[in-house]
């Protein structure tokens, strides 16, 4: 049952080093305030799992977090590499990190399975890709009407989920609207569920019947952390910050320019501060 | 009117869209191409973005998959999951528009890695949705700007299939879907060929040589038996195309 | 792209003898006004689809529409049996119809992976369950990654898929809210799509973002049927029929009282009566 | 205050839920029972229809699985394949609260047929959500009125799985949940077992005798060593039941 509680202590009582995240967000409510958390509790070893790594993985790589990230398309959308994550994986800064690679079609229905309780996921997948050769964990299943061969994937099922959301009720229930990506899933599959939200409000009774609610029983802990996932954007809350993503790459081209802006923005501060990155673009 | 190469690339890939397609989008050049159609010559087309965004209309460009405009502008969003499942997989897309990083002459994809897997010289962003993309749309068309580096005899990895390295692996694996058909650079429009599936050049555009054209492919540039002048962009097709980008920069600087 | 269309039309052209068909509606949104058109139209050797076929199948059962039926739970809910169901198969009246049997969670993962284009779904069900002893339909395949044998039943893809719905906007899309059933998946399993509404709308933009919407390109045929899913009922518009349901049971239990039920109520009347029917129910 | 054979059934079957259990709710005797025990003692329960509708309170009884009222009293109402592979097959319910056509002393339901499955003598509705309810969920609570018709040696067709049909199949199929653990009658209350996972009685409902009990059940019945007597509905538990269901049948008969 979700227990309403502080950014700091949802990070230092429900994850721990070596476990296994997934901070999702497809581009929308992507879980940043999180993320700069979890590197000023120094978290270690962990393996993060996430579609589209972006920008909060950057963050966490550089910083030393990671031991291994699951992705399936590692970029700075729109603007280019990550430059952090290539650093780790190609240069080993500040260490190397292992990598396993899927395709969005495959991770989407890993997470799926994951919330599903399988222990895989069936999909008609990596035709001809020559990433099914270089991983391991893609196989294949005949159909047993058809005996076509279908791709198969291990289920994802993450020690730890961590997402933003833009409401809370008083209850604990949670609130995701607009490009929902695998959040809902992502959380299920999950053995501990972290949400951040934007605010937290009396009740939902005005809320649609069928949008992506995730009862309060689904939950461990909820902080609520307006601005919570700048540079990226709550849908009714702010835009977002995509002059932020266009500048992130000079700040990560960098090793000095990065270490100084995670001490500035991250390590001297904590998760009030994102209230202030989002006055601006609030319309 | 002038134009620029991306323009006339960016004009001449609008018009592979069609009134009644279902286009799966790219973002950045094909994203651009096909908002253009919709605000040109096919206001009927569907755009999915994969973040879950069916039917979407954005006023300026996305600079990400999902950017909030996207979801505002749609007719429905749904989760990714729903996405690559019912929409990809279910077979329900006619066109899917991609870019690519390295690209061969059966159409083969990487946006993997420059070098080995394991070592590479350049470590990609990934395929993300293309490897799925390139096998369940019902065709795909390419747009890239052309040069010997992007334009490889063998691409170093094969993130999603064209047609494979002979030609003959789609049929291979029994996949029913055409596969890459159309693909437009900055200097000209190449189509595959229905025997040997090779990329072969049917159209160049204005004021471009077909030496030019070698010297920035990989391989032996074939060209169709009739070969046409590509029709220079209109002067509506261009304001759209630059009030949109103008739209969109003044955007995306946060103004 | 869906067409505006009269019921009777849209059941004339593209619902054909001899096709699957799929009149889906867990409880809520049965297309009982699509269904008598079927009747009066006398289509036969129908294939019919339906996780709980209810009242409306069991009026073209015994109507003599159908040729098989495939169910996971054939009752009348709350109140007992499907009696022409039952008299058609047990006794042969007005002929013998073939059954296929499954459970819900089959059904339902089988519509979800028609939707998902594949040829079979997996899911963990029917552990000692004697129905899959009974329908070769139930074959199993091992997960490649942990060797858990796991279900199997084909994917569903229907010829034609009937739905109601509350509303299409003009353009053609459609919306359905509430219990939303396996009206998505069934709609996109199928070959073709028609959909009954309460009404026509201008446009859906006061509606929820993440709303279950059928964009009009998935569709074929829209009419415009007030109090269509009578006596089910349609979120909004009217509540079930409740006494309509327990009332039910006394006219299919006897062959003649159907007969004349079926006379009086459908095939001497049109969709329009529908309007008619709700009339006393609206809030 | 005194009450009926059905209405001790009910009430006793409402004791069995807890505050914190997350409860898949069949139709008929076993929503009415959940209803109750939310009505009094387990406001914070969760109880989901097979419908898709999450956290739902409703102030009627539904007829259907699929009400309005569940819908519109829900925390959320979902498609049912995500109700089935998220939230069942997820293993997100503590409780499945089910009926039987027929049951053995293994805690095997059959609501398929009564005789052979080719030629039924009696040709019930099948198994609905059961057959995964059976396995999926965390533990099963039976609600049936006791006769010798439905409570049987051998079940005709086992179309949910209790305990197989010696008691060890659940541990030979790999199944981690616990299966039927508490049947609740209108005579007693029957708990499983632990080593022969056969119901034994543990309960008596008061002015009940054994030997009705062993009348109206076609096993022999068995007994804890300790049998106590069923504590009588309270006047409280007695009159929001009368209530629930008074407001219930006005509400059907559409009035």
């Amino acid at each position: 049952m979700a227990k309403f509680v502080s950014l700091k202590d949802a990070i230092a009582e429900y994850l721990h080093d070596g476990d296994v995240v997934a901070m999702e967000g497809f581009t929308h409510l992507i879980p940043h305030a999180a993320g700069h958390e979890v590197i000023r509790q120094q978290k270690k070893d962990l393996t993060l799992i996430r579609m589209t790594p972006d920008l909060v993985y950057d963050q966490l790589i550089g910083s030393g977090c990671a031991k291994k990230v699951v992705f399936s398309w590692g970029g700075n959308p729109g603007v280019g590499s990550l430059r952090r994550l290539r650093d780790s994986y190609e240069n080993g800064w500040p260490h190397k990190i292992e990598i396993e690679e899927h395709s969005h079609a495959a991770m989407a229905s890993a997470y799926e399975a994951g919330a599903a309780g399988l222990p895989c996921a069936i999909f008609r997948g990596y035709l001809g890709a020559e990433l099914a050769e270089v991983n391991p964990n893609i196989r294949s299943i005949k159909c047993p009407f058809t005996s076509e061969q279908l791709a198969a994937v291990p289920a994802i099922r993450p020690d730890v989920t961590i997402i933003h959301a833009q409401k809370a009720n008083k209850n604990g229930d949670v609130l995701v609207e607009g490009i929902i990506g695998v959040q809902k899933e992502a959380a299920l599959a999950a053995k501990r569920v972290i949400v951040t939200v934007e605010e937290v409000v009396d009740n939902f009774d005005d809320v649609h019947t069928n949008a992506c609610i995730l009862p309060a029983w689904t939950i461990t802990a909820i902080a609520t952390v307006p601005g919570g996932s700048h540079p990226s954007y709550a849908l009714g809350y702010y835009p977002r910050d995509n002059a932020f993503y266009k500048n992130w790459d000079a700040i990560a081209a960098d090793r000095d320019a990065f270490t100084a802006w995670i001490k500035a923005n991250v390590l001297e501060v904590g998760p009030e501060v994102f209230a202030q990155k989002v006055k601006w673009l609030e319309k | 009117m002038s134009y620029t190469p991306t323009e006339i690339m960016t004009v001449v890939a609008s018009r592979a869209v069609r009134n009644d397609d279902v286009c799966f989008v790219g973002i950045g050049m094909p994203s651009a191409a096909c908002n253009l159609a919709r605000l040109t010559h096919a206001p009927g087309v569907t755009l999915i973005y994969e973040s879950g965004t069916i039917g979407t209309k954005p006023d300026v460009l996305p600079l990400s998959i999902g950017d909030g405009e996207l979801c505002e502008t749609a007719v429905t969003t749904v989760s990714v999951p729903e996405m690559f499942r019912y929409w990809l997989q279910g077979g329900r897309i006619s066109v899917g528009f991609l870019g690519a990083a390295q690209l061969d002459k059966f159409g083969n994809i990487n946006t993997t890695v420059v070098g080995d897997y394991d070592n590479p010289k350049v470590r990609l962003p990934g395929g993300g949705g293309a490897p799925e993309i390139a096998t369940s749309c019902g065709e795909i068309f390419l747009v890239m700007k052309q040069s010997k580096r992007g334009f490889v005899e063998k691409v170093d990895f094969i993130t999603s299939l064209g047609h494979g390295k002979t030609g003959k692996e789609r049929e291979e694996l029994g996949i029913k879907t055409k596969g890459p058909s159309k693909l437009i650079t900055d200097l000209c429009v190449m189509e595959t060929d229905p025997d040997t599936k090779e990329f072969i050049v049917t159209s160049i555009h204005p004021g471009v040589t077909r030496e030019q054209i070698q010297d920035n492919t990989g391989w032996t540039v074939t060209y169709a038996s009739t070969v046409t002048q590509t029709s220079v962009p209109t002067e509506l097709e261009l304001s759209v195309l630059r009030d949109l980008n103008e739209r969109t920069e003044r955007t995306h600087a946060g103004e």
